[in-house]
């Protein structure tokens, strides 16, 4: 009954040893140009679903920080504005510009992928400097040091002309689709369980354990915090740089520390440092609201009481989160994944070398 | 040079509201190594309460001493029993929860009640800002020059305040009992509890403190810059934080001289550089201070024993 | 006895203390602290409380920096390293106070601290390899994102190699339990099986026997020896548990408010005057009848 | 439920009754650590409880001073009902609990750790003297006065926690592994003191790994094994039986 | 390479831009209302909650008080027209989101909103897309209605406001140097700054700073004393009431005695209560003038005031203007689609709003002169009026 809090690559398995690194990937490929192409005729399931997947790759990201390395952060939504930003004025630029050897509609999605992966790399880039301080920074104090890193973006890109300033950049080509929303959430997703399941990963939550004994253990503390950083904000700059072109506009003011803050919700809701829990967190915070608005409709949203229905779910949102953590202060699944939690007559996942 | 001397004026009267809201972060992260999210949002509320007495009582009365001291009070009282009411019904049922649990609730609360202030139903005030009545008159106390430099009396009156009550909690906090077994609570309530000390009061009565300490800081800002808005306490509350950090959160005067310093930094942006970098100057500056210090100016970082 | 010292002389140390100071504001934790462990030898460390035991494994291991002296590992000195790097030159240790990762399951607490590799060579731990170090560091994560076959055949040695110490401390029935879920004895042991992991030339225990009752003690007395011949291991023991100190150390030093007061054979340290006033008391002399 | 099987050795001499524990059960979530455990304390006696390691013995003490609430049987204390009480409403009732891993309170002062002893004392003068008498048995910690407990060695913790228990001048002093880690001089000063307290009139209930010294110095103990009660006797009676022996002393 | 598709930003015509070139954008006209269907439903997305949501509440009411009165009169085609209010908690991907659902679920017919411009803009994607108009009351960045042709406003823009101040400050008031105290967080503020700044330095006045703070601080002290160094003759605030007011009773406090000019964020029945005296005497741009004695003004006031208690400040008149423009267009549709209603739209011309007659350009921007007030003791006073 008692599970192993880390995952393991599975074992036994009729996949070759050399094949299985890729495995899933090669799975969901087709899987995904399924669900694009159930969705092709729903634009606002469209919008919805990327909304979700972006705010799965934040929570998942941010949990390899903040769950499995126990390093608090809560400046994720600075590391998301770098890759929106800077994958948005890429594509801005490259608006006009195709490949001339492509169909145009490949050449944007190429584009686009070269610009998200700057954009993830720039994030990167930023997630390694703001890595470094924990070199000297424990816990609120970590945190106050990424809150206030982005901050800095958020003024640092209100005051450059290149950025759009305060309106931000519009008119960003809307090359975003759920099949590379969801692209990313597999990546990220398998990335975070190899992480969790490899000698890493293992590092990492020593790390979050006692970072006193890890580091005797001749754990590289430091050196694993950094690059759990570099990890998780290149995985929220594509997040940023996903959302930037389906929205299609970003502003100063989507990137404040209260996104921040419900990124982290996110992963604590979720029970840190569970991979499914962030996932699951993730697709019920996102949908509350609109739930919220569903309900309202059903109601009769056309009266004019109703008319100030919609600004009641930000007060009640805050009331749920209240009612959610006491009722379930672990997180929705511990430490655990789903599998874990879930009733035994579930098909269960294999032990695995452990 | 006359205009040096009005900049830092401005900046230690700023600095002195943070400092007031940061006494606040900086007693409860003391005894429950919480970062309090909601503390801005009860001072709000805690101003919306002044806000609502004032008008209950009227043009004369309000400017009166009487008046003036009613509202506080009201304020005060009302934030205290705020501040129990979320201590015992949001925090204290995670006290043996991992710390973030209580981090989330603090955040849900803070949503609910600045979002919930914005709404215009019943009671709540909408989110329009409102103009605080003027309870104090402004007087200039100083002028020099062709009001060159002028120092007003509420600058004067909450610089003293803050003082005053950063003392007195320093004094409660190092030198009496309750003082003793509040810190004694923050490391560990379990064992606290064998020594006899009733560990959720004492915890309640911190909140209440903090809170009731929120309300008076809301007010004499209110007074200062005369307006209200449901979203004041997310502005302020942020800032206050950084200034409690900048000290070293969890130190009272620490929290004080962060504030003041915060306030100097963010006056002399604005006024000899760039003012459209001010929020960018203050967080770089904490960073700045938290690379060379990394427990603040005044905090130590616990040195463990190994 | 004189026969074995001699012939120790000529192993090199693997760790080595030369003239090790450090002070804590106006206290002085440990002052000029010698001392020297090879391959093969079981040091005892003892002394009243506070005199600065712990902290000179905290100084040997690079918690703390030493104010004066120099430590050396295998012969590389080592002031100013961290203390996974001087973990990697061979060097581990367990702790006064447990530290295992609680919410770890026994068998992981072990894996965290296996590598692939055993200790370093002191060289490889010398400038311009920092570099190396951050690609193999790359290359290994890459491995582990893609489940190279190389990776998944490391994966399995490290499970192997854990369940192996997990084994030789009596703790395979606790493979999948949580630490923290552990009694304190093994516990203990689990510690001992972590420090193991990684590999080391030199044990340092700390306290190893405390919170166990005599008959563990005694268990842990043929475990303590055992593992030094297994492993060939240098070891150094902290304890208060007089029985286990004389009974297994053949050479004891005996600290008191951070100074090295006494050191010899156990016969020897037990029958001197100072380390009886210091630390041992009149009543443990009754009690033992070794009158000096 | 156990009390069948308990196996008795000697007769226990008279005490008037001061603690009785009679039943009590505690689950730590799904692992349940006490199976009915029932003992008592008499006035002015020292009771030790010995077991091995995670039979429950610090679990015990946790639910006897109100760190726990055990999830069934009942807690006396000189006469009356505290099992629903907390831990700060037992203080006044003359209860002391000297925790494991001693609990001080790293970021106070020595000192302060010591007046924390006293918190519910209003007396100023007898804690002064008490102060006093706590340094006199422990030199060292009048030395360490100012220092932050964070900063003592293991062993000058373990002085500072049984100190400041004898400060609440408590009628029954609970002592979890007051040994541990304490050097072999030390270890005696502080059974030393525990046998001078106890003749003042305090109850001691006592753990120890050390059962040779509990023992010893226990008018009584009681064997614990997983959770129940297995063997209760006369302190001596008990380091007599081949039982204690073999499982305990490692003869 | 160029493309060979043309720029999205395709302006009239009946094609809609293709924004996505993956795949064709829903057909245009989202707002079939299901035959039989007795109501008309519009859709709303205004800053509700959030940093904004001041503006966005005096907006709705406006809206609201519109509709009502349509209904009152019987409706649009014989239905009855009701709306359906999304908060976009004053972000724009919200705005996206709310406008997307409003456009494909709900199948609005037509959607209203917002104040701030980047939300305007997310909204006015997502409605170009799915081919369903719009119109934005107030804002009045450019941009937004670059974005296609089913996006339209009933305000002037930011280029023209900016003017109208600068020579009101040049020519009426003859002022030669002015401060400038922008909001950085608004792209609003720094629209105005822009051209204002740019305007009035053609005329031959001086800027002598421009300082900036940012919405929802309260203490400008800092800002005004080293503006009150560079001893201007006015300062120039295109900022919202929200913070004009607090500034102007600071600037007293400092030592400034010049007034303060700004734009149409300014206005509002707040603003007296805010600024108290310090305000008097200070000048800003707006669309309409409650002065303004044409009886359709005066009602509407005095509806509004009925309904929601208060004076309706501009953003109410520009909801109301809008909605009012809305619901005569879909009067002369021919039908309710979408094409249709935008071309009915578009056609607007010298329609009478409360805040100016309204004439829709081939920008889809309202052509209309702005109004000069100076604000009184508890009221404004109108001054001139500026034409294009
Ligand atoms: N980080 C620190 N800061 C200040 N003082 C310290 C620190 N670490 C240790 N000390 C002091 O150094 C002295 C030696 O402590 P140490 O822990 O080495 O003792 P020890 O010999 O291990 O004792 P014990 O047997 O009780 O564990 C003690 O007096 C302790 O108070
Ligand atoms: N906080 C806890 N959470 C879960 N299980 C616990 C907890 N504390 C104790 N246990 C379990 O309860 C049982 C009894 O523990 P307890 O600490 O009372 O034993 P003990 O006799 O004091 O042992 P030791 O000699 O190791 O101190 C053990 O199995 C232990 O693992
Ligand atoms: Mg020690
Ligand atoms: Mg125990």
């Amino acid at each position: 009954m008692e599970t192993p809090a880390l995952p393991v690559p599975e074992s036994r398995s009729a996949i070759p040893p050399a094949l299985r690194g890729v495995f899933p990937v090669l799975v969901a490929l087709p899987v995904l140009a399924l669900f694009q192409w159930a969705l092709s005729e729903s634009p606002f399931a469209v919008y919805l679903l990327s909304v979700i997947g972006v705010n799965i790759i934040l929570a998942v990201s941010l949990n390899i920080v903040n769950g499995m390395t126990g390093q608090f952060s809560i400046g994720h939504a600075g590391f998301m504005a770098v890759g929106a930003y800077i994958s948005g004025v890429m594509s801005l630029n490259l608006k006009e510009v195709a490949l001339s050897f492509l169909p145009v509609a490949a050449s944007d999605q190429v584009l686009f992928t070269v610009a998200l992966l700057v954009g993830g790399l720039a994030a990167a880039a930023c997630g390694f400097l703001v890595g470094l301080p924990s070199l000297r920074l424990r816990g609120d104090y970590l945190a106050i040091v990424t809150l206030g890193f982005g901050e800095i973006i958020r003024v640092v890109v209100q005051n450059t002309n290149a950025f759009g300033r305060a309106l931000g950049l519009s008119g960003i080509p809307q090359y975003s689709s759920p099949y590379m929303v969801y692209f990313w959430v597999f990546i990220v997703v398998l990335a975070a369980r190899r992480i969790a399941g490899s000698s890493h990963g293992r590092s990492l939550w020593a790390i979050r354990e006692d970072e006193v004994a890890a580091e005797a253990m001749g754990v590289d503390t430091t050196g694993y915090k950094v690059r759990a950083f570099v990890i998780s904000s290149f995985f929220a700059g594509i997040a940023g740089g996903l959302f930037a072109h389906f929205v299609p506009i970003i502003n100063p003011g989507s990137f404040t520390f209260v996104k921040s803050m419900e990124i982290v919700v996110m992963v604590v809701l979720g029970g840190l440092g569970s991979t499914t829990g962030a996932i699951v967190a993730a697709i019920f915070l996102t949908l509350l609201p609109e739930g919220m608005r569903s309900l309202f409709n059903a109601l009769g949203a056309e009266g004019s009481l109703a008319q100030k229905v919609d600004q009641i779910r930000m007060p009640v949102y805050g009331i749920l989160l209240v009612v959610l953590m006491l009722s379930r202060p672990q997180g929705l699944f511990g430490t655990r994944e789903i599998w874990d939690v879930l009733p035994r007559w579930l098909p269960r996942k294999r032990r695995g070398l452990s | 040079m006359a205009q040096l001397l009005q900049h830092l004026i401005n900046g230690l009267a700023a600095g002195t509201i943070y400092a007031l809201v940061a006494l606040g972060y900086t007693m409860v992260y003391g005894v429950l190594k919480l970062i309090n999210f909601a503390h801005g949002d009860v001072m709000m509320v805690g101003v919306y309460m002044g806000y609502a007495t004032a008008f209950a009582l009227g043009r004369e009365v309000r400017s009166s001493l009487v008046g003036v001291a009613l509202i506080f009070a009201v304020a005060m009282l009302g934030c205290a029993l705020l501040g129990f009411l979320i201590e015992r019904f949001a925090y204290r049922p995670l006290r043996e929860k991992p710390r973030l649990t209580a981090l989330i609730t603090a955040i849900g609360i803070s949503f609910a009640l600045s979002y919930g202030f914005q709404l215009d139903i019943g009671f709540l005030p909408g989110a329009s800002p409102r103009a605080f009545p003027e309870v104090i008159e402004p007087r200039e106390w100083i002028i020099i020059g062709d009001r060159d430099v002028v120092v007003w009396n509420w600058q004067v009156i909450s610089f003293l305040i803050a003082v005053v009550l950063m003392v007195g909690l320093q004094y409660l906090v190092f030198r009496t009992r309750f003082g003793r077994a509040m810190r004694a609570v923050s490391w560990d309530h379990r064992v606290a509890a064998l020594m006899g000390i009733p560990t959720d009061r004492v915890i309640a009565l911190t909140f209440m403190l903090s809170s009731a300490l929120a309300a008076g800081a809301g007010l004499l800002y209110a007074i200062k810059d005369t307006s209200v808005s449901p979203l004041m306490g997310l502005y302020v509350g942020l800032k206050a934080f950084v200034a409690a950090v900048i000290g070293g959160i969890g130190h009272v005067p620490g929290a004080v001289v962060g504030a003041l310093v915060l306030g100097l930094v963010e006056e002399f942006v604005v006024g000899y550089a760039a003012s459209t970098w001010r929020d960018a100057v203050a967080f770089g500056f904490l960073i700045l201070v938290l690379l060379v210090k990394p427990g603040g100016l005044f905090g130590r970082v616990a040195a463990e024993k190994v | 006895m004189s026969a074995v010292l001699t012939s120790q002389e000529t192993r090199p140390p693997l760790l080595q203390a030369d003239g090790v100071s450090i002070q804590f504001g106006g206290l002085k934790a440990l002052t000029d602290f010698h001392l020297a462990i090879r391959q093969g030898d079981l040091l005892g460390l003892i002394g009243p409380n506070g005199a600065g035991k712990s902290t000179a494994f905290n100084v040997l291991t690079g918690v703390y920096q030493p104010t004066r002296g120099e430590v050396r590992v295998a012969g590389q000195r080592v002031n100013g390293r961290k203390p996974h790097q001087i973990n990697h030159l061979g060097l581990a240790r367990t702790f006064q106070n447990i530290r295992l990762f609680r919410a770890l399951t026994a068998l992981d607490n072990v894996k965290v601290a296996c590598r692939a590799q055993g200790a370093l060579h002191p060289h490889e731990l010398g400038a311009g390899t920092k570099l190396r170090n951050a690609i193999t560091n790359y290359r290994d994560w890459w491995r582990a994102l893609l489940l190279t076959p190389h990776f998944q055949e490391e994966e399995r040695e490290l499970t192997r190699q854990a369940e192996h110490l997990l084994e030789v401390m009596g703790l395979s029935h606790r493979r999948d339990e949580e630490a923290r879920n552990l009694p304190y004895g093994e516990q203990r042991r689990l510690e001992i099986a972590r420090a193991l992991g990684t590999k080391p030339r030199v044990l340092l225990l700390d306290e190893p026997a405390a919170g166990m009752n005599t008959r563990e003690k005694a268990d842990l007395m043929v475990l303590i020896r055992k593992l030094r011949d297994d492993f060939q291991l240098g070891v150094l023991v902290i304890e208060h548990d007089m029985k286990l100190v004389m009974g297994i150390c053949e050479q004891i030093t005996v600290l008191d408010h951070g100074e090295t007061i006494a050191r010899g054979a156990p016969a020897q340290v037990r029958s001197d005057r100072k380390v009886i006033e210091a630390y041992l008391g009149d009543s443990y002399l009754e009690s033992h009848g070794g009158a000096a | 439920m156990s009390e069948a099987q308990v196996k008795t050795l000697g007769e226990r001499r008279a005490f008037p009754p001061l603690l009785s524990v009679d039943g009590i059960k505690v689950h730590y979530g799904a692992i349940q650590a006490l199976k009915g455990v029932s003992l008592t304390v008499g006035k002015g006696e020292v009771v030790a409880l010995i077991g091995a390691n995670g039979a429950g013995k610090t679990s015990t003490l946790r639910a006897v001073s109100g760190m726990l609430k055990p999830s069934a049987g009942r807690i006396t204390l000189d006469g009356k009902d505290t099992t629903s009480l907390k831990a700060h409403q037992l203080v006044p009732r003359g209860m002391a609990h000297a925790p494991e891993g001693r609990g001080v309170f790293p970021n106070l002062t020595v000192l302060e750790n010591l007046e924390l002893g006293a918190y519910l004392r209003k007396d100023a003068d007898g804690i002064q003297q008490d102060l006093e008498k706590g340094f006199t048995l422990f030199p060292v910690l009048k030395e360490r006065r100012k220092q932050l407990a964070g900063t003592l060695s293991g062993g000058e913790q373990q002085m500072l926690a049984i100190a400041r228990a004898l400060l609440s001048r408590p009628q029954l002093l609970l002592l979890d592994e007051p040994s541990l880690g304490l050097a072999p001089q030390v270890t005696e000063t502080i059974f030393r003191t525990l046998r001078e307290v106890n003749a003042t009139g305090v109850s001691v209930l006592l753990v120890e790994q050390n059962a040779h010294l509990a023992l010893n110095s226990a008018h009584y103990g009681y064997v614990l094994e997983t959770g129940e009660v297995v063997m209760a006797g006369p302190g001596k009676a008990l380091l007599d039986s081949p039982e204690v022996r073999r499982a305990y002393l490692g003869e | 390479e160029k493309k060979t598709q043309p720029a999205p930003s395709g302006e009239g015509g009946s094609q809609t831009a293709q924004q996505g070139q993956q795949k064709p954008a829903t057909p245009p006209g989202g707002g079939e209302v299901p035959a039989g269907s007795d109501v008309i439903l519009l859709g709303e997305v205004g800053a509700l909650s959030g940093g904004q949501a001041t503006f966005g509440i005096s907006t709705r009411d406006g809206i609201d008080l519109a509709l009502k009165e349509a209904n009152a009169a019987g409706g649009v085609k014989g239905k009855k027209l009701a709306v359906r209010v999304y908060d976009n908690q004053s972000k724009p991907e919200e705005a996206a989101q709310a406008t997307t659902r409003l456009v494909t679920q709900d199948k609005v017919v037509l959607i209203l909103g917002d104040v701030a411009s980047s939300n305007s803009l997310a909204m006015a994607e997502k409605a170009q897309t799915a081919g369903v108009p719009m119109i934005t009351p107030s804002s009045t960045n450019p941009k937004v209605t670059e974005t296609g042709d089913y996006i339209f406003r009933v305000c002037f823009i930011d280029p023209f406001q900016g003017f109208v101040m600068a020579k009101f400050a040049r020519a009426n008031l003859k002022l030669n140097k002015v401060a400038v105290l922008q909001d950085n967080k608004s792209a609003y503020s720094i629209g105005l700054t822009d051209v204002f700044t740019r305007k009035f330095t053609e005329m031959g006045g001086k800027i002598t700073t421009t300082e900036s703070f940012s919405q929802g601080d309260t203490d400008y002290r800092a800002q005004l004393t080293a503006i009150r160094k560079t001893q201007p003759d006015a300062i120039y605030v295109p900022g919202y009431y929200s913070e004009v007011g607090v500034i102007a009773r600071q600037a007293r406090e400092v030592g400034l005695r010049v007034p303060l000019l700004g734009g149409d964020g300014w206005d509002s029945s707040k603003l007296f209560e805010l600024g108290g005296s310090a305000i008097q005497g200070s000048y800003f741009s707006n669309h309409y003038s409650p002065d303004n004695p044409d009886p359709k003004v005066q009602k509407f006031i005095a509806d509004y005031k009925a309904a929601y208690g208060s004076v309706p400040d501009a953003l109410a008149a520009l909801g109301y203007d809008a909605a009012r423009v809305a619901i005569a267009a879909l009067e002369r549709a021919k039908d309710l689609s979408g094409p249709a209603v935008r071309d009915a739209i578009a056609q607007t011309k010298d329609f009478p709003g409360v805040a100016g007659t309204i004439t829709l350009d081939d920008k889809h921007n309202a052509v209309k002169s702005a109004v000069v007030l100076k604000v009184g003791d508890g009221k404004t006073e109108y001054v001139t009026t500026v034409n294009p």
